[in-house]
């Protein structure tokens, strides 16, 4: 299972040129955004000169990787060995986290200047930036110092951001976010004080070779599993996401949705394979859980009447397919076959999921914004007047059905084969169950949109491009199902 | 650690317990959070004590002097013109809610403490001889449940803070204070004070935008909608 | 030049069809003339092909595999069937010559009528022809089908309510003949895996269902052929039929059902197995029944085309009795087969001109009425077997069955035959009672005129193999000329003694209302299903609908939990963390 | 030689038109019906190409790995080559009549773009070689379908919308299961593969059984077998090029032809009759063809008449398949084309007479034979087709199932089919007669409900072009029957195939 993480010595230095693409992956995204607070971007274009050497960082190193295998960086400061690594999974984690972040980006001049946003919308530019930053950061961490460091980053990046718009329900909503993510930090803090305190050391290749099951292990799992469970919204403490995405601005609620909250997902998984490698009912938990999650945010999203709440509905429900799939990833007793299954199903639909909703929250926010309506009901007669908005929400949502052609819809594949060669039927059922479930939400907001029989009324035109760079994003969704096997590919890459 | 009962030790415990108690479960805030402050400045002693001079001087000027400012600040006695709103907690909570957070307290406090047990297993047969991780035991579980019982924005503010510093001296008792643990604690302080900030900020903002000071039913509508 | 002439005698008549439906938008209604010499003369090349001699096509391209002959079995058919079409459809343009004119006046009604005659005339014909030298399966389901539908319009041209009616029972009776002959086509050349009515023939042979098959496909080609119990159309559907519609539905559309027999019944082999002999006798007792009970039945009716009707029953009783001798006692069949088909051939003519004279009975032309009435009779006595044709083919069925020593066939057939000259003399009485004066036209009474020579001198015309008919010697003249005057007498006698009771004449149609009321009754008990079934739908709807009610108000009221959730999200942490410790622990030392 | 390119072209060439067709502005009509017809020419042009290839004996395959052990494959065998023959023949057809249809309406620009989605889908489906990638066209056609479905945007369009996806998604999710218990069992198996699941039946009987029946199950959604019809009729609100198009072609033949693809490529002939599955299929068919009719009989409009003869009639296809022997696949086969033809001719006709006359209900057709003789002759055609008389198509596969019954020694079936066929008289000659046998408005009785003066002809031109096209193409099918190249001539190649004749 540690090996997946790329928690092992690498054959080659790194060369110096990815010391360079290193430094830029972490550090420009922030500079990018400070500049970008002293001179606000009006148009995409001076985004997208921005973030190209960010993204041409990030393929250097996937090249780098391509070529020599892991990647591995040390420094000593002080007494404290810090290091990062990069892997199969880290580079496509970074790769996902800059494209859906620069098509954010890109999308924000052009939203910002048709939603009239105050004089705080400057501050939203370093605060996207620190966040990439951080996120980056932490998909190469390998000690749990410097992912505490790149978790708290992202969590104040991100209340910041959420709270940006400035309305008071957003203020509400940020206010419990950020009480929840601090406390959630704490509660991590607390497990990892447990390891450091019996273990001595935080560099996790280091703890996965000494770490055996006993009551500290258990402990830390639980104090850490809960803390992050909170912050990655994962069900039952899922329910300050979605007034936060209601409220927030749409690159916001994309960024947030799409990434931030997989980040503490994937530091569960990470740190609960080393702390838990062979339990069993832990990660049942979270399973039966995940199952509950599906129907529950299947539910909330079929029954509500507010774009943005269907969209950060589907989210907790989304989130439940990934918990659904932990006792394939954790625990003793699951065969090599299944595990790899699932382990690939697993990234596949978190990376799927970040794409399509990305651009679900940028269709909606798009619907939104042109009909000036929050509500489903608003969207009446739009199939007419933003044929695109709507396809751009159709394929995202593709994705998030699980239907072909798309990245749910292999990895779904990938996680009922596995599921189905482990025998876990319930599994299997909770997965077709919310299959149904989001086709019934989705396409209650679809039948809304083709109703002729509403009046016409005047429709915002929207700036150019928006409605581009989330089709981008949800064909994403879909070339990342089609052709899975290569990025999964890379991610056996690093290993093997 | 030495054998016998250091007495600063356990008096700066019992000090840090009865300060953040107080401070926890004080409806009159102005009162709470001068408690916080001795809190913080009783914790500056504490890391002092524990020989992290680093921490110590950290902990005073972010915990005692920023955070504190910001609590005072939120109600408005610092900088702009004060308003009693927030100065009492004028909630009150169903039993139930009191008596389940009572519980849970009650298990966070067995959880942890058994935790540390199996950490520090000399501990096991001496409790007292470590009275700053018991007491960081009792303020770290009292804080967690007060921070779920209360609905008081500035309250749950303080009771994260006093979280924060329990965690911290969990980890510093357990950890003892090598220079990971006290980068850890360092960043902690950080974002626990970059935090308290923008709570403070946001809580101003919210009163001044709607006069809540909870977060109460603010969705309510959205989730009653069939 | 025999295919140039097949093709063309297919080909034409859809020619015919295609002008006629070309001039209904094409020309002023005024200057409309539906029946043209060429919709005339839509049959000719088809009787011009009977003549050409023998010969086969295989067509591998249309259908199935078209496989088409002309053989001595289908050349004299042919040949009367294109023969009396002709004479029809020359009657026809005198029948209608009254309806043209309103027509061309400006009567929408008759015009539509008329168009819709002149176009399925030649279609009703191309079926016809088809189906006689088809030697396929599928070209023969084809003729006849098309033929079967397309006459629909024949019998529904009036449009009265009695047209529509017939019109109805015929298109009713039809499908479900179909239905029968398919399902038997199928059976049959399923089992034999053959395509062609040979091999048909050959399958029922060896079939072990064999006799069923049989059945099924006499069953579906009886409707045709009104065989007894499936013979209710005719006397239904003739008299509300157009005189020369009538003509060729009885003349030679009947006999479509009598060739279908032949084609697909291995009639006159050597080694028949005993069921399907068995099905023969069947078939030869029903065949008997027919020609009598038809009789009895018929000689009751007031319109005269139903007399005729009935009286056509009873002749293909006749030929049915002989079909089964092809089963019942093979060796009979090669003797027997020329004689049928003289039989049929003479009595479509005979029949035909029996309708057509039902038209001119209406038309009076300023002749005699003797001389009318006794040309009128002329075929009728023929049919009886007093003069003619009528008898050689009596002769030609006779003297193998003498032959082959079936005495006892013979005399019934005889006893039929008075049935047949009772109905005849029947007919002929009604027709008097129903005279009326006025305008018969040429073309009229002229393809009348032709069609009781042509009825009088059938064995000079039809192409029949050399030497396999002969005229009657003369001792056995009086054994066929008898039953004639037996019949007229038996027809007086019967008028005289049946006078005193005023009566009701019998219906038309007979069983055809048994059936109705049947099908009728059955139908309640269905309806009334079919009402409880609509009835426990809609309950079951409007059940599911109020629980989908119910359960939405259940979940919205459940989805407010989300709020508590909210509220209680720390608390849920805290026990989300104690639980995993508690198993965890639990776990690990368990 | 071989000519990997050819299957992902005819499929790519139709997403490449959904693209432009979205990309393009709404008013450039000119340009879109361009594009449009030129895209559905070549893909004519593309399939006649693979449909020579294949009678040579040549087989294109493209294909990629998508995850491992599972690979998107495209493949012209006989049997798909046939399929996509079918969808590239009526899409143009389809195409030029809603192009007539839908002149000067809204929303056309979705409507036609969704259309090529739809027929991309359908082509797909055709090619496809694996499970996988037939799964991925089939969810891909279930969703393209339903903003057609809703095009009107009315209630009842919207609500027939959502009863189309109720049904047809828990089918997806059920044949997703499916298939992904069958990966599990016994990996990627290529529609192609000679094995067939033989070697799998000592262990996992039940198993398999089990998977035949969500297979099966799932694909009788759309094939639109009783029970599983309810969402057919109610999709009648549709406007008539997608009614067409759904009836015909893409989404009931969909369902037909995975059935096809499960029994005879996936499962083999031998081992479905093992399962003893293949009976099973013939019962719940021909229960699905009785019901069908009695229910037509009892609707009164005409839309919803044809819907259930739908239902009715693609039950002959999986009839054709449950009965185990060649000629049952050839007339199983011959009808997946027959009934297109004829059904798509049906619905052209019941288009034309609500766009010219406003015509929706039966009563009202009275005479209309007179007023629309083109589309009348149409009808007649199709609709005695539908009932099996020859020289129409429905005939030859009548014939063939029948052939097939017989010799399966399935006795019953002929009842069924010659049962079919009366019922089939019973609802389709009751309008045949109404049209030219019954006094209507256009003799002066009455006045049409909604007459409207489309175009030179009895119609616009563009509604007529096409349905003449279909209803000479069934005629010829069956008159012509033997032709090589024809509907019954491919399918006996394909069964020849498929039974190693």
């Amino acid at each position: 299972m540690i090996w997946r993480f790329g928690l092992f010595d690498s054959t080659f230095t790194p060369l110096a040129t990815t010391h360079w693409a290193l430094l830029t992956v972490l550090c420009l995204p922030l500079l990018m955004g400070l500049l970008a607070a002293l001179f606000p971007p009006k148009r995409a274009w001076p985004v997208l000169l921005a973030s190209a050497p960010i993204v041409a960082a990030g393929l250097m190193l996937l090249f780098a990787f391509n070529d020599a295998g892991l990647l591995r960086w040390q420094w000593a400061v002080a007494d404290i060995q810090l290091s990062l690594r990069l892997n199969g999974l880290s580079v496509l984690l970074l790769l996902t986290t800059q494209w859906i972040g620069v098509a954010a980006a890109l999308y924000t001049p052009g939203y910002l200047r048709l939603s009239d946003p105050g004089p705080m919308a400057r501050w939203l530019w370093p605060l996207m930036g620190t966040l990439i930053s951080a996120l980056s950061l932490m998909w190469l961490a390998t000690d749990l110092l410097t992912l505490y460091v790149a978790l708290e980053l992202m969590g104040l990046a991100a209340v910041g951001m959420l709270l940006l718009s400035g309305k008071a329900a957003a203020l509400k909503a940020g206010m419990r976010y950020l009480l929840l993510a601090l406390v959630g930090s704490l509660t991590y803090l607390l497990g990892v004080a447990l390891i450091l305190g019996h273990w001595g050391r935080l560099d996790l290749q280091g703890l996965a070779e000494i770490i055996e099951p006993g009551p500290v292990a258990w402990f830390a799992a639980a104090l850490v599993g809960a803390g992050l469970a909170l912050k990655a919204a994962l069900f039952p403490l899922h329910a300050w996401l979605s007034p936060v995405h209601e409220n927030a601005w749409t690159p916001v609620s994309a960024l947030h949705a799409g990434l931030v909250i997989k980040a503490s997902l994937f530091m569960l998984v990470l740190l609960w394979s080393i702390l838990l490698p062979d339990a069993f009912y832990a990660p049942r938990v979270i399973a039966w859980l995940g199952m509950l999650a599906i129907v529950w945010g299947g539910l909330l999203a079929w029954r509500t009447d507010s774009l943005k709440t269907l969209v950060a509905s589907s989210t907790v429900a989304q989130l439940g397919y990934l918990m659904v799939i932990f006792p394939l990833l954790l625990g003793a007793d699951v065969a090599p076959l299944p595990r790899a299954l699932a382990w690939e199903g697993f990234w596949l639909q978190l990376m799927g999921h970040a794409f399509a909703k990305a651009a679900m929250f940028m269709a909606a926010g798009n619907l939104i914004l042109a009909t000036g309506e929050s509500t489903l009901k608003g969207l009446a007669g739009t199939s007419r007047r933003l044929p695109l908005s709507l396809l751009v929400f159709g394929i995202a949502s593709i994705t998030l059905m699980g239907l072909p052609p798309s990245a749910g819809f292999t990895a779904k594949w990938l996680l009922f084969e596995a599921m189905i060669i482990t025998q876990q039927w319930w599994a299997v059922a909770a997965l077709l169950v919310g299959t149904l479930l989001t086709a019934a939400y989705i396409f209650r907001m679809f039948r809304y949109s083709f109703d002729e029989s509403a009046p016409r009324q005047r429709y915002q035109p929207l700036a150019p491009g928006m409605d581009l760079i989330a089709l981008t994003l949800a064909l994403a969704a879909f070339a990342l199902g089609l052709f899975a096997h290569y990025p999964l590919g890379l991610m056996h890459g690093g290993g093997v | 650690m030495i054998a016998s009962i250091d007495v600063v030790e356990v008096a700066l415990a019992l000090c840090l317990t009865g300060t953040a108690l107080v401070c926890l479960f004080d409806r009159h805030l102005l009162r709470a959070c001068r408690f916080f402050v001795a809190f913080a400045i009783a914790m500056a002693l504490a890391w002092w004590q524990l020989g992290a001079i680093w921490l110590a001087s950290a902990e005073l000027l972010l915990g005692a002097v920023l955070t504190g400012l910001c609590c005072f600040y939120a109600l408005g006695h610092v900088g702009s013109s004060g308003s009693s709103v927030l100065a009492h907690d004028h909630f009150s909570e169903p039993w139930t809610r009191i008596a389940m957070r009572v519980v849970l307290a009650l298990v966070w406090f067995v959880m942890v403490a058994v935790a540390i047990g199996y950490v520090l297993t000399d501990m096991q047969h001496s409790p007292a001889e470590h009275p700053l991780l018991l007491a960081g035991v009792v303020i770290a579980a009292s804080a967690m449940a007060s921070f779920a019982l209360h609905r008081h924005l500035l309250r749950r503010l303080l009771a994260f803070n006093l979280l924060g510093s329990g965690v911290f001296m969990l980890l510093a008792g357990v950890a003892g204070t090598t220079p990971t643990a006290q980068v850890l604690i360092s960043v902690g302080l950080l974002v626990a004070a970059l935090g308290s900030m923008l709570g403070v900020l946001l809580i101003r903002q919210l009163l001044h935008l709607q006069g809540v000071n909870a977060l109460d039913h603010d969705s309510g509508p959205k989730e009653s909608a069939t | 030049m025999m295919t140039l002439l097949l093709a063309l005698s297919l080909l034409w008549p859809l020619c015919v069809a295609g002008c006629s439906a070309w001039h209904a938008y094409r020309t002023p209604s005024s200057r409309r003339d539906y029946f043209s010499l060429l919709w005339v003369s839509a049959a000719w090349p088809a009787l011009l092909l009977a003549y050409g001699g023998e010969a086969q096509w295989t067509i591998d391209a249309w259908m199935l595999g078209g496989e088409w002959a002309l053989n001595s079995l289908s050349r004299p058919w042919l040949a009367f069937t294109a023969l009396l079409w002709s004479l029809a459809a020359v009657h026809a343009r005198g029948y209608f010559a009254a309806e043209h004119k309103q027509a061309q006046a400006g009567d929408q009604d008759v015009q539509r009528r008329l168009q819709r005659l002149s176009l399925l005339w030649p279609m009703t014909l191309l079926g016809n022809v088809l189906l006689v030298v088809a030697q396929d399966i599928a070209s023969f389901y084809l003729g006849f089908a098309l033929m079967t539908f397309a006459a629909y319009a024949l019998v529904v041209h009036t449009g009265t309510q009695e047209a529509r009616l017939g019109a109805r029972v015929y298109l009713i009776l039809a499908v479900v003949g179909e239905g029968l002959i398919l399902a038997g086509f199928l059976w049959a050349a399923g089992e034999a895996d053959t395509l062609t009515l040979q091999g048909v023939r050959e399958g029922i042979l060896i079939a072990e269902q064999g006799a069923w098959m049989a059945a099924l496909l006499c069953l579906g080609f009886g409707v045709k052929a009104g065989v007894i119990g499936l013979h209710v159309w005719l006397p239904l559907a003739h008299p509300v039929a157009p005189a020369p519609a009538s003509a060729v539905l009885s003349g030679v559309m009947i006999k479509a059902g009598l060739l279908g027999w032949i084609s697909v019944l291995p009639l006159g082999h050597d080694e028949v197995p005993g069921a399907l002999a068995q099905f023969g006798h069947v078939m030869l007792i029903a065949g008997l029944a027919a020609a009598f009970a038809a009789a009895l039945y018929g000689v009751f009716q007031r319109h005269p085309k139903a007399v005729l009707a009935y009286s056509s029953i009873s002749q293909m009783g006749m030929m049915t009795a002989l079909v089964a001798m092809g089963l019942v006692a093979p060796d009979v069949w090669p003797l027997l087969w020329p004689g049928l088909v003289l039989f049929a051939a003479h009595h479509a003519l005979a029949k035909g001109s029996l309708f057509m004279g039902t038209s001119i009975s209406e038309h009076l032309p300023r002749w005699p009425l003797p001389l009318v009435w006794a040309l009128m009779a002329l075929p009728g006595i023929s049919l009886a077997g007093a003069i003619g044709a009528g008898m050689i083919s009596k002769w030609g069925v006779k003297s193998p069955l003498y032959e082959m020593h079936h005495e006892s066939l013979i005399k019934l057939l005889s006893w039929a035959a008075v049935g047949t000259a009772a109905l005849v003399s029947v007919a002929l009485w009604r027709q008097w009672q129903q005279r009326e004066q006025g305008g018969s036209n040429p073309w009229q009474w002229g393809a009348w005129l032709a069609g009781i020579m042509a009825a009088l001198v059938t064995p000079l015309w039809l192409p029949l193999p050399a030497g396999s008919i002969e005229m009657a010697p003369l001792k056995e003249w009086l054994g066929i000329i008898w039953p004639f005057p037996a019949g007229v007498v038996l027809a007086v006698l019967g008028w005289l003694l049946t006078r005193p009771f005023k009566g009701k004449s019998p219906p038309a149609g007979d069983l055809w209302w048994l059936y109705a009321f049947i099908a009728n009754a059955a139908l309640v008990p269905i309806r009334l299903i079919g009402h409880a079934c609509g009835k426990i739908k809609a309950a079951s709807v409007a059940a599911a609908q109020s629980m989908e009610k119910r359960f939405m108000v259940y979940l919205s009221r459940g989805l407010a939990g989300e709020s508590w959730l909210r509220h209680h999200s720390s608390g849920l942490m805290m026990v989300l963390a104690a639980v995993l410790a508690a198993l965890l622990m639990w776990e690990g030392q368990g | 030689m071989t000519a990997e390119w050819l299957p992902i072209t005819a499929l790519a060439i139709a997403l490449l038109v959904t693209g432009i067709i979205f990309v393009l502005p709404e008013e450039s009509h000119r340009l879109r019906t361009t594009i449009n017809l030129l895209a559905a020419v070549t893909n004519i042009v593309l399939v006649t190409l693979m449909v020579r290839r294949v009678a040579a004996g040549y087989e294109d395959i493209f294909s990629f790995q998508v995850v491992g052990g599972v690979d998107f494959v495209l493949r012209t065998d006989a049997l798909g080559v046939m399929f996509a023959g079918l969808s590239s023949l009526l899409w143009l057809c389809t195409t030029i009549y809603a192009i007539g249809y839908l002149e000067g309406s809204a929303n056309r620009k979705r409507f036609f773009g969704f259309f090529s989605l739809c027929v991309a889908s359908t082509i797909g489906i055709a090619l496809a070689d694996n499970l996988f990638t037939f799964l991925i066209f089939y969810e891909m056609l279930t969703l393209s379908t339903y903003p057609l479905v809703v095009h009107r945007g009315t209630e009842q369009a919207l609500n027939a919308g959502r009863i189309y996806l109720r049904y047809t998604l828990t089918a997806g999710v059920v044949l997703l299961l499916g298939a992904v218990l069958l990966y599990s069992l016994t990996g990627d198996q290529s529609f192609s593969s000679e094995a067939g699941l033989g070697d799998y039946l000592n262990d996992n009987r039940g198993l398999l059984t089990l998977i035949f029946a969500l297979l099966v199950g799932g694909f009788a959604v759309k094939a639109a077998m009783v029970p599983l019809h309810g969402w057919l009729p109610r999709a009648m609100v549709a406007p008539a090029p997608v009614s067409a198009l759904l009836h015909a072609v893409a989404v009931v033949k969909a369902g037909a032809f995975g059935i096809l693809r499960v029994v005879y490529d996936l499962y083999g002939i031998e081992l479905s009759v093992e399962l003893g599955v293949i009976t099973a299929l013939a019962v719940a068919a021909s229960i699905t063809i009785i019901y069908g009719s009695l229910r037509a009989i009892a609707q009164e409009e005409l839309k919803p008449r044809l819907a259930f003869s739908t239902i009715s009639q693609v039950s002959y296809v999986i009839l054709g398949i449950g009965l185990f022997g060649p000629f049952g696949t050839i007339g199983a086969l011959a009808h997946l084309l027959h009934q297109g033809l004829m059904k798509v001719t049906l619905f052209f006709c019941a288009g034309n007479y609500a766009e010219e006359l406003g015509i929706h209900r039966i009563d009202e057709m009275d005479g209309a034979g007179k007023r629309m003789p083109l589309t009348s002759i149409a009808f007649t055609i199709g609709a005695l087709g539908m009932i099996g008389l020859p020289p129409f198509a429905g005939f030859i596969t009548k014939w063939y199932l029948g052939i097939g019954a017989i010799q399966a020694e399935m006795y019953w079936v002929v009842a069924v089919l010659v049962i079919s066929s009366t019922l089939n008289a019973m609802y389709f000659l009751p309008i045949v007669h109404r049209l030219w046998f019954r006094l209507g408005p256009s003799h002066g009785k009455g006045s049409w409900p909604d007459e409207q003066r489309l175009g030179r002809f009895e119609t616009h031109g563009w509604l007529l072009l096409p349905m003449v096209f279909t209803a000479l193409v069934s005629l010829a099918a069956g008159l012509l029957a033997g032709l090589p190249f024809s509907p019954l001539d491919w399918a006996t190649r394909v069964a020849n195939g498929e039974y190693l004749l």
